[in-house]
């Protein structure tokens, strides 16, 4: 065992911090300060200089103009990104692009691959539906076939970045007559359609989207994989999602500011916050667990890279994750006080600018988002430790 | 032994649901949120004209002089209805401790008006990075008949509106208690967007007059009338806390006995039902712990311990519910469009409010060294 | 509302507390030091003396010797027996005693009753059994009628007492073909009866016991309450252990003499044990942890007295209590160490007589024991909040 | 980064798990632990034949020379087994601390013997209300070519049968280590019964002389040595616990597989499988940041912080998943004719060896303090 990054991991981390720290330049750090999940100027201007200095595509082929890294390597990139808190579209580069580059047709990896490589496309999710959240397999949203066309009618919620994306990439019923997970495909749809419309959903914390299909047309060549196929590609595409959910970056970087801003701040009765037994142990309870977290994501970049996940520690990493943000939030938050916790960015008096105050208020979608913790829990039964399904 | 109410107190109780029921549907509170500031001027003048403002207020000012524990029985509404009305900084934090210290003059001047809904009150509790209610660093000097007031006060509700705010500043021989009117010249106010979108200041105070009129507390009583003021507003707090994850725990009860997935009602997985049942145990511990400190406090028995640990318990229990309640509900239960959300939100403003659990446990524990050390 | 002991209560609190500091003499509280559940020559002396003076039958009326307090008054009992730790047998003298009394033969009421308001009888429960344990009802001993008697012929474990006990309180099927909680009576059974054997079950903390039934032969008049009518008063029996298993008195107790130790003990590398936050920070922890169980009992001794209890809120005392008994120990043994937690009585070196050491081994079996707290989960969910079932 | 075993360690687990499956059958371990000691000999001395004693004892001594690391793979073992077998106060405490730092004559005397089986050793950390291994309170006075030792040591496993003992005492200019003869004159053991029923006993010494050529380390040199040992101690129980819990949480699965109640397997309630899914989350944390520690200290490099993590975790995790598998079995997990109840006692006496939780996490809160304050 050697549970350390190697000399040429290590050289890798520190190309891409200080990469970073020169991409996230003053005004793209205040442009992300102010909230949301990317789509502004320099949002845009980031993401090109990304794609022209070779970062998008990180596991695609050399010869697609990628860079072949392990999920090792992949796992080290996706870490110092969300240490700067830039809100990179991982599932547009990682795990849309490279179908779209397999099943598309030629004009599509002209129009939309290339264009994804450079930096310059942004691809929306649309998967789930006001009756079909956790139980994805039983959504509605229709395409039916017209000439040499699809024709989609339906709705879909938490489109989130649809409202600054290129595309939806859309899960739809294709034979009407098909039950939960036969019979869907993904399609791909332009955003700017006749007959699509984006309508906000204001969430606690950031902005997600209702999108909305009034016989959207889009030509046969956008169902993307075959028909009927889509169930395979939504399962990947989850799987995927669930590992940039669950990375120690960001954890790391907000318990290193917390500590030291307790460190940097005397506290009015003398000493400084830090000072305080109580805030030292919320402090090392937060290590603790960012500890565990560390180590499960290593281990399970080890294990894609050796080509030996098991399903039962994808969702051991789901779940630990996600439930450790919110103890996470919640340890620093009290040191941070009324003020850091409650008070929100560019308001007199508060903390970190508002950090805390806004991570309760966006954390909190993760344990049910990306596969509900409970699904979870009964995969690491039943494929970990052997036991019957509940049902 | 009685956790009972009086037939009065259930009465109070019925017609603050009402009142609140009423006018906290989701549409009219989304109405009041597009607003300027999250504050309903009908409901304020409902309540009032139902006397319900003057639950805690002598009768001579107009008010039922019902006590505390009935007070907040009114909080507990408003924490469950997540209605848009300053019942803790106005009622509790200010206006009964004007009722019990102030002078006549102070009592005739401004409780009048706090029944009747026109005068709203404040108080000014906490400090940058000094959350302790009790050790102010704000400086009070005494010139002439008044004084002069120096420092910074931080996220106090309402303080716009409010006729006079009541604060603590260190002076010498001890703490001082004033009745701060923010619009007085040295007062300057500050808006901050606070979590669960109570309008909330900053107030800075640069040599701020304060006529002896003004003066609710002087040095030698100043300290612990600052001590009854801050163990109402923290209980009161627990109450508001009771209120907020007892509808929260009910809303996503009623949701997942609604919402269908994989062809059956959500609340019939046994996860679902098991996590709800938690929010249940906790919903009750907090409920009779804040009960207890508040009878206590209405007895004025000594419920120092007993304030702490039921403020202590609202922030696991906030924390805990919340995210059950927002787990449970999946999406919708962040959607600013479902009534939950709200909860959430004040359900963290009172968590970090009047001392987080961490902080309080460590007091506690203090405590307790000295009490074993005392018996040794 | 008025969360406090009226002068009354507090009075009888006071009496009771002088009461037992004399009762448990040093001979005693040896023999309860050196374990078990009661049985010993000074058990019986003690319990002797409790029904010399009138102490046992709280709950009963007046007419049968009984002191018919009310379940506030019987909770304050409870709890002052709970502190001094004396093996008090609950559900003999408040549960089964007067279910004799009301079904019982006057014979039986001479021969049983009576002896145990006079101190002198305990009896052992016979329900659970090695295929029913949670799922209670299926049990499988079986009474058949012939002539005069009943056969009794099966296996019950956990019958905790038998040991020492003189008669057991055994659930049977009385009608063969019958399931579930159908068909089933209660049967009063001398130890001494030929057929039966007791045989140990040696557990993490303290003795139970096995009992096997072979063709035991019991009066007809034995059968009590009526034949099929057993499982209301399992059931009600049920809920009244609930009772006694999550009371304030003995975990504040043990909180109480952990935090004297810790403010008595000099700490070898300067001041003493409680002076580390750490340890006051456990110790809040517990208290905060015991204020909840006080208020969780107080309220159901009242709502009892009132004759308003709801399911639900037993059952919440139940789950709470239990679990926070577990955090309790563990909070406590931390500040008492491995040698307080690991090194048992009488050993040198241990720590409040190996107190800790013990209450791990033993505690552990509130959570499954009395319903499980799962099933209690249910009922809440159910009852507490309108959820429909699980199954 | 790699999280895999060479070949060799691979067969090196392997062989252990074959010797300790073989002889730890619920009916054998009934039979050892009705004697007088919770001891194996047999077992000992087939491990011994198998080589696995000397895994990380030099190869001049007869060891394989494999490491700490490969050792921990033997130690996990015994965890998943709790066979037992006294591996970590003979081999990590004691064997690998003389075979690193003793002098050839102490490790000719005393090594080839542990290889061998022969000859037992064991390591006193801990004092009576002084459970810091590296401060001991335990006097060294140098006396002629020797020293003299008083003090007492308490829960030291296996003392009786040791050949010598490691352990500290102040002196002047430092911290000593020394190996003791138990049997020598001035040192009295006295048995303890222990939760885990390990043979434990208080070692008093009394003015007990230790001869020049069992000092293991002088005044100088001895912090860092007790250092050393204290960490590897403390990595290896992490070790162990992970093998307990491990097999806890498999036990459950099993027994819930097949265990029916309500007609069905209680695997298949929600409730059951949920809560052994946290029994998994919890044990596969727990063995990450133990083998985290392990492969640090075996590579020598610094692993304060991870080490003081896994055994915070060691102590939440063996509480959580203790009562989890207690609970699912139902009373069968109490009952001793059961094997599980062994794996709940050994996970608390895992629990609090080397330092508790709450300690611990004040610990670790010191020096986050001190990191972050050296950054200011």
């Amino acid at each position: 065992m050697r549970i350390e990054f190697t000399p040429d991991q290590l050289a890798l981390q520190k190309e891409l911090r200080a990469y970073f720290e020169e991409l996230v330049t003053p005004e793209l750090q205040a442009e992300l300060d102010a909230g949301g999940e990317g789509g502004g100027p320099e949002f845009r201007k980031a993401m090109r200089r990304l794609g022209a200095d070779g970062w998008i595509g990180l596991s695609w082929p050399k010869e697609l103009g990628g860079r072949e890294m392990t999920p090792m390597e992949q796992y080290i990139f996706t870490e110092e990104v969300m240490r700067t808190g830039f809100p990179y579209p991982f599932l547009t580069t990682e795990a849309i692009g490279p179908v779209l580059h397999e099943y598309g047709s030629d004009q599509m990896r002209e129009a939309v691959v290339m264009p994804i490589l450079r930096g310059e496309v942004v691809i929306a999710i649309g998967y789930s539906e006001p009756g079909a959240g956790t139980d994805l397999a039983s959504l509605t949203t229709r395409a039916d076939r017209d000439g040499d066309e699809w024709v989609i009618n339906g709705q879909k919620v938490w489109t989130s970045l649809a409202d600054f994306s290129d595309y939806i990439w859309l899960a739809a019923r294709t034979d009407p007559g098909s039950k939960k997970h036969r019979g869907l495909s993904l399609l791909l749809v332009p955003n700017d359609a006749p007959g699509l419309t984006v309508s906000p959903i204001w969430t606690m914390g950031v902005r997600t989207n209702a999108t909305y299909y009034d016989n959207v047309r889009v030509p046969a060549e956008n169902l993307i994989g075959g028909e009927g196929n889509g169930w395979a590609l939504i399962t990947g595409q989850l799987n995927r999602e669930r590992l940039s959910l669950v990375n120690h970056g960001s954890a790391d970087t907000l318990y290193r500011r917390v500590a030291k801003w307790a460190a940097d701040t005397e506290s009015p009765h003398g000493g400084r916050v830090i000072d305080q037994p109580w805030v030292q142990t919320n402090l090392a309870r937060v290590k603790s667990g960012l500890e565990a977290l560390k180590l499960i994501c290593w281990k399970q970049a080890w294990a894609m890279t050796e080509g030996n996940l098991q399903m039962a520690d994808a969702s051991v990493a789901k779940v630990y994750g996600t439930e450790f943000f919110l103890e996470h939030y919640r340890l620093l938050g009290e040191i941070v006080g009324q003020a850091g916790g409650t008070i929100q960015r560019d308001s007199p008096g508060e903390i970190l600018k508002g950090r805390l105050e806004f991570m309760y208020r966006v954390g909190s979608i993760l344990t049910f988002g990306g596969g509900t913790n409970e699904v979870q829990r009964d995969i690491i039964s039943a494929a970990g430790l052997g036991m019957p399904r509940s049902r | 032994m009685d956790f009972s109410l009086s037939d009065e107190q259930i009465e109070l109780q019925n017609l603050a649901r009402q009142i609140l029921g009423d006018q906290t549907t989701n549409e009219h509170l989304r109405d009041i949120e597009a607003g300027d500031e999250r504050f309903d001027e009908k409901l304020w003048a409902d309540l009032a004209e139902a006397g319900l403002l003057g639950i805690a207020i002598g009768e001579e000012q107009g008010g039922m002089a019902l006590g505390y524990e009935s007070l907040c029985l009114l909080v507990e509404e408003v924490g469950r209805s997540v209605a848009p009305a300053p019942v803790i900084p106005v009622l509790v934090s200010a206006g009964m401790a004007i009722d019990r210290f102030g002078t006549d003059e102070q009592k005739q001047r401004l409780l009048p008006g706090v029944v009747s809904g026109e005068t709203m009150l404040s108080a000014a509790l906490i400090e940058p990075l000094n959350e302790d209610p009790e050790r102010p660093l704000a400086r009070a000097k005494v010139e002439g008949e008044g004084v002069v007031l120096d420092g910074i006060k931080t996220c106090v509700p309402f303080a716009n509106r409010a006729e006079r705010i009541v604060m603590a500043a260190q002076q010498d021989g001890g703490v001082g208690l004033f009745l701060v009117d923010p619009q007085a010249e040295g007062v300057a106010l500050a808006r901050q967007n606070s979590t669960a979108g109570e309008p909330q200041f900053e107030v800075r105070l640069d040599a701020a007059h304060v006529a002896s009129n003004d003066i609710l507390a002087g040095p030698e009583e100043g300290a612990r009338v600052l001590h009854w003021i801050s163990q109402r507003t923290a209980a009161a707090n627990c109450m508001m806390a009771a209120g907020v994850v007892d509808r929260m725990t009910r809303m996503t009860a009623e949701y997942t006995a609604e919402r269908e997935q994989f062809g059956v009602k959500i609340a019939t997985f046994q996860a679902v039902g098991q996590r709800a049942a938690n929010c249940y145990i906790d919903s009750e511990c907090l409920r009779l712990l804040a009960q207890q400190a508040v009878s206590l406090l209405n007895e004025d028995r000594p419920a120092d311990d007993e304030v702490t640990i039921a403020k202590m318990w609202v922030g696991d229990v906030t924390h805990r519910v919340s995210h059950a309640a927002q787990h449970l509900h999946g999406g919708i239960g962040v959607d600013r469009d479902y009534p939950l959300f709200r909860y959430c939100l004040w359900a963290k403003q009172l968590e970090l409010a009047m001392g987080s659990t961490a902080q309080l446990t460590a007091r506690l524990g203090e405590g307790i060294a000295r009490e074993f050390s005392a018996n040794a």
